[in-house]
């Protein structure tokens, strides 16, 4: 972890109501799953920084990107980033998506706001030859994001109205697959696509990584602010320090 | 120039501080700014028994400040000692424990304890969370009660002794001078202000507790009217915070009274802006030929 | 869908007014929206005497807010009837005679001569202000004090009285208590919290005065809370105010258990959003199938 | 006075710090002492509309300019305003600067960000064929708006340095002319050079109408928080209702 400055390369919309953010790296290298939190604005509000996962990391050229929706202030302001603009960066944030459970195969969900985190898995995945297969949900072919897919990676899109790619969620797909058992599975996006997520784990006996978030103040693990419930003694966890990767059976499923 | 702050039988190396709550025990932040420059890490909130903390979400952003209720999560005194204590003894600046419980003899028990101990430099008690549903914020809005715990702490310990008010009463003077007269070596304030933030699609409160406490540069303005009340009041020296976010906001504070300041939710922002406060204060001093923190005091 | 809202022995069209001492006495506004629109028009407070107000500058801008100190700058009972009632009663909606003074009597003779003139719908009894010396505040803060001043000012009208709370209090359900026992028909809260901005430069406070009023979205999580805390503690109605600049806002102040809701600073923002706020709080009501005010009320 | 909308023509930096902005004007017609208040961003902070004095008014094509100095939160937000950019305008607010009085010649002074109401009316006063003499102070020569002076009116620029026009201040100048006796004295600009201007004006026993300014809430009269002190018995004028053009004999000088 580290807070550092950067410039933005590039950001542009990338399917309806979300961008995607291209920026130089200064920090230690990112590994999937991690996040990072930043401030590109100026004044009293909005206030807090705003944490956001990595989608992709290119060691080379010292880069980064994350995938953003545009929901409240914060998110509206970042629509404006030009090539050039300053951000002030606090990162590598977080755990990491723990590698696949031994002989098992990756498969991994994502849709929404957990499109960038998942890209980044996949693509990690894909590289080191563990052949994941990669589901992402969309409610229309509006949202389906114009981003590079992982190379050599199966990928299969799903949309609720059919308009592009697989017609349902992610969880009717993977239902209707037969191949699935022995996967590990990993996701990130809507509250409704985990849980389905983590129960169709939960039948078949097998792991399930889920990244969750929460809002943050400090992103370090200092605040306590970011807890969520778990199925554990000490009752929370930090999303921020302990996260924002869980075994989604610690996670309370309501 | 001298920026150091006399509490009582100790002395900080300067002025700013970094609020509790907002720091954890340090380790942190530590490990991304310099803690031998700050004048002390007030640490998050200690109470004898582990706490969880409250239900989620504790947070919600609001115009200019935040609400938060954590509830005081902290490990309890057992883990305190062994997980977080070795830290702030090997720490370079001065820890400040900040004592919270329900009851009376809770706080006598845990500073009591703490004195077993050699990791920090004093106490905050904390009679004014208003995130707690027994305890926290009811000592602090009563004058007697706040004397009277003041009394009973004064002979545990001959470290600092510092009461942390809330500026959810009537007159914070009042009880000002209350812990003035239990003894206290020192006040700080303010902790958070109470506030509300309700869902209007779900129809209930964001923060499942309903209240929450409201901190960041919105409350400045009330933080800074405290202090300069509580000013009038007592002659004991006086901690300010509340909404500072650069030097000419602690500035204010000292202008006010205060004679050492905390940054608390502008950590979140920025975790460089206690090291900025603080240069810009000697930078002010600088300019304006003070040599001491008492030049601060008496303009108005 | 029923808008209007019962307050004793009267009713307003709708819960949506313009909070005292940021519409004048309505001529000006007047100018930009139409008042016909409006729930009511909370005049500018007026007391006994001409009020010449304190000295300036009376406002600076804090983070999403801002310090005012007027001083219930006004016109005084003469000129008000000469010069202001006349308007006041042809307005198109109805008006409250926002009522100051310094000691009890200056609030009771002030509402016998209003009893004389039939500008207005009702009163607001502003015990609350916190940029007067003698008066306001002090009785705002004291239960005895209100709730003897409320007995003795209802047999002096029919009209609805309304008792207008500070926020700067320990426990602002006890005060509206007190108002409930001694009669009032309804309490408004918030007026503004006490805050404080310094001029580091000049090194005293900006505001000649010290301490100002703090409202705007800054304090609306304040007003929430309070208004939350008073429906805890009595059955009067709430209007509820403080920090209004949307629909949203209104509503949260609705389902925190208020009446009716006034908007202040956010009119100098933009003089529309009273109007904006209400045709929000319609169209919410209209999706959710509310009928009337009281369906926002018990949701938690 | 109307609330309209507006858009922005053009932005740009006239002098060091200073910069001219042009807008459509759907409102009434504009006079020279008059002023707007203005909100072009979103959100809580900062919050107030900010009030500016026109410095121009176009009739035919529905224009009008004012000159800002970036100073705090929004004239910083204000430097940014591009062309079609949008606009909440209050205006035109406020009294106008008094006609000189009869056979008098109107000696006008302005500086810093009083230079954009001074231009306007020095600009009106020629058109009325009444040859006022203009005198603008700046602190030196990178100071000097680049903006276009009055036609056909006597134009004197000063400069604290003597970098551009003539060396010294305002009233240093005025006070260096003996042919200033049966003049109307105008002014809009720092305090020093309206208490400097006053006293001139009480020696001469010539009248001197000024332009202040003070911190506004509502602008239009309603909330008595730009209230100033006077000598009368009421002790307080609103700038923005009673002014913001004043006799100077009635103002406070301290
Ligand atoms: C670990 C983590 C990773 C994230 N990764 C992404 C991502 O890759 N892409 C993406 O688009 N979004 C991501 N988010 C969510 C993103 O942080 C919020 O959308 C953003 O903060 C909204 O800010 P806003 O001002 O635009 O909207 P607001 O109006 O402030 O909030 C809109 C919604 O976002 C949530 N939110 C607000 N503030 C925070 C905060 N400080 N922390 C977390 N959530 C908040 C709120 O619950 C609210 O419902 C992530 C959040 C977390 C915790
Ligand atoms: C009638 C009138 C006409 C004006 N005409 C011009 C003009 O033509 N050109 C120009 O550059 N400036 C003019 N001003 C001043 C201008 O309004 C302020 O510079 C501006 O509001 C500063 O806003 P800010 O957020 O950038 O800075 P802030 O940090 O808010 O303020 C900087 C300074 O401006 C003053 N100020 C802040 N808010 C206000 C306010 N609401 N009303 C008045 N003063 C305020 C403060 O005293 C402060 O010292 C005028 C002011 C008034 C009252
Ligand atoms: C997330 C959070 C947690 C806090 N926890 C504590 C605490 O444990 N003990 C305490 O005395 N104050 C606590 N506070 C209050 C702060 O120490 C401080 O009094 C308050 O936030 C005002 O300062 P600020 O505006 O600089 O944050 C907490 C504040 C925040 C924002
Ligand atoms: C400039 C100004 C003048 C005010 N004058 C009065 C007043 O005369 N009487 C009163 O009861 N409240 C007065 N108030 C308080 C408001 O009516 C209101 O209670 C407070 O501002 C909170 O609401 P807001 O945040 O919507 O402004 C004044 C507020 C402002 C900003
Ligand atoms: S955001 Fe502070 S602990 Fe996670
Ligand atoms: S700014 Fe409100 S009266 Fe002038």
């Amino acid at each position: 972890m580290e807070q550092f400055h950067s410039e933005v390369i590039s950001c542009r919309e990338s399917a309806r109501d979300y961008y995607e953010l291209i920026f130089t790296w200064k920090g230690p290298v990112p590994l999937p799953g991690q996040f990072l939190t930043l401030r590109c604005w100026e004044g009293d509000s909005p206030l807090l920084r705003r944490p956001f996962a990595l989608s992709s990391y290119d060691a080379a050229e010292r880069r980064a990107s994350l995938i953003f929706q545009k929901r409240g202030p914060a998110t509206s302001l970042m629509t404006h980033l030009k090539t050039g603009d300053h951000m002030d960066i606090l990162g590598p944030l977080g755990g990491t998506f723990p590698p696949p459970e031994t002989g098992r195969r990756p498969v991994i969900t994502g849709g929404g706001i957990g499109t960038g985190p998942v890209l980044f898995l996949a693509d990690a995945l894909s590289r080191a030859g563990l052949r994941p297969l990669l589901v992402l949900g969309f409610r229309d072919k509006n949202f389906v994001p114009r981003v590079h897919l992982p190379l050599g990676c199966e990928t299969v899109i799903c949309t609720d109205d059919g308009s592009a790619g697989q017609e349902g969620t992610v969880i009717d797909y993977l239902r209707s697959r037969d191949d699935l058992a022995g996967s590990h599975f990993y996701g990130c996006g809507p509250n409704p696509m985990l849980k389905g997520l983590h129960e169709l784990a939960v039948e078949q006996n097998a792991p399930c990584s889920v990244s969750v978030e929460e809002v943050m103040a400090c992103g370090i693990g200092a605040c306590q602010g970011c807890a969520i419930p778990v199925n554990l003694p000490r009752k929370f966890l930090r999303v921020c320090q302990d996260g924002p990767v869980f075994d989604s059976r610690i996670l309370v499923w309501t | 120039m001298d920026l150091t702050v006399t509490i009582g039988s100790g002395t900080l190396p300067n002025p700013v501080g970094v609020a509790s709550g907002t720091f954890g025990f340090g380790e942190e932040y530590g490990r991304l700014i310099d803690l031998s420059r700050l004048g002390a890490v007030y640490a998050k909130a200690l109470t004898l028994e582990h706490r969880p903390g409250n239900d989620t979400p504790r947070m919600v952003e609001t115009p200019s400040g935040m609400l938060n209720s954590i509830g005081l999560a902290n490990p309890g005194w057992e883990r305190f000692r062994v997980e977080k204590a070795p830290f702030l003894r090997d720490m370079a600046c001065p820890a400040v424990l900040n004592i919270g419980g329900k009851k009376e003899s809770d706080y006598l028990e845990l500073v009591e304890k703490c004195e077993e101990l050699d990791c920090h430099w004093g106490y905050e008690i904390n009679i004014s969370c208003p995130n707690v549903k027994a305890g926290g914020l009811a000592f602090g809005t009563d004058t007697h009660q706040v004397e009277s715990l003041t009394k009973k702490l004064r002979p545990l310990t001959k470290k600092p002794l510092i009461m942390k008010l809330t500026p959810n009463v009537t007159d914070i003077g009042e009880i000002a001078k209350a812990a003035e007269a239990g003894g206290a070596d020192a006040v700080s304030a303010i902790n958070t202000l109470k506030g509300m933030v309700i869902d209007t699609k779900k129809r209930r409160p964001v923060i499942p507790a309903g209240t929450a406490g409201l901190s960041g540069a919105a409350v400045r303005p009330v933080g800074v009217a405290c202090v300069y009340r509580i000013a009038q009041c007592v002659s004991l020296p006086i901690i300010g915070l509340g909404g500072i976010f650069t030097a000419d906001h602690a500035i204010q504070y000292l202008l006010a009274g205060a004679s050492a300041v905390q940054v608390g939710t502008a950590l979140f922002v920025d975790p460089r802006i206690p090291l900025q406060v603080l240069e810009g204060i000697e930078a002010y001093m600088d300019a304006n030929g003070f040599t001491s923190l008492k030049d601060f005091h008496g303009h108005f």
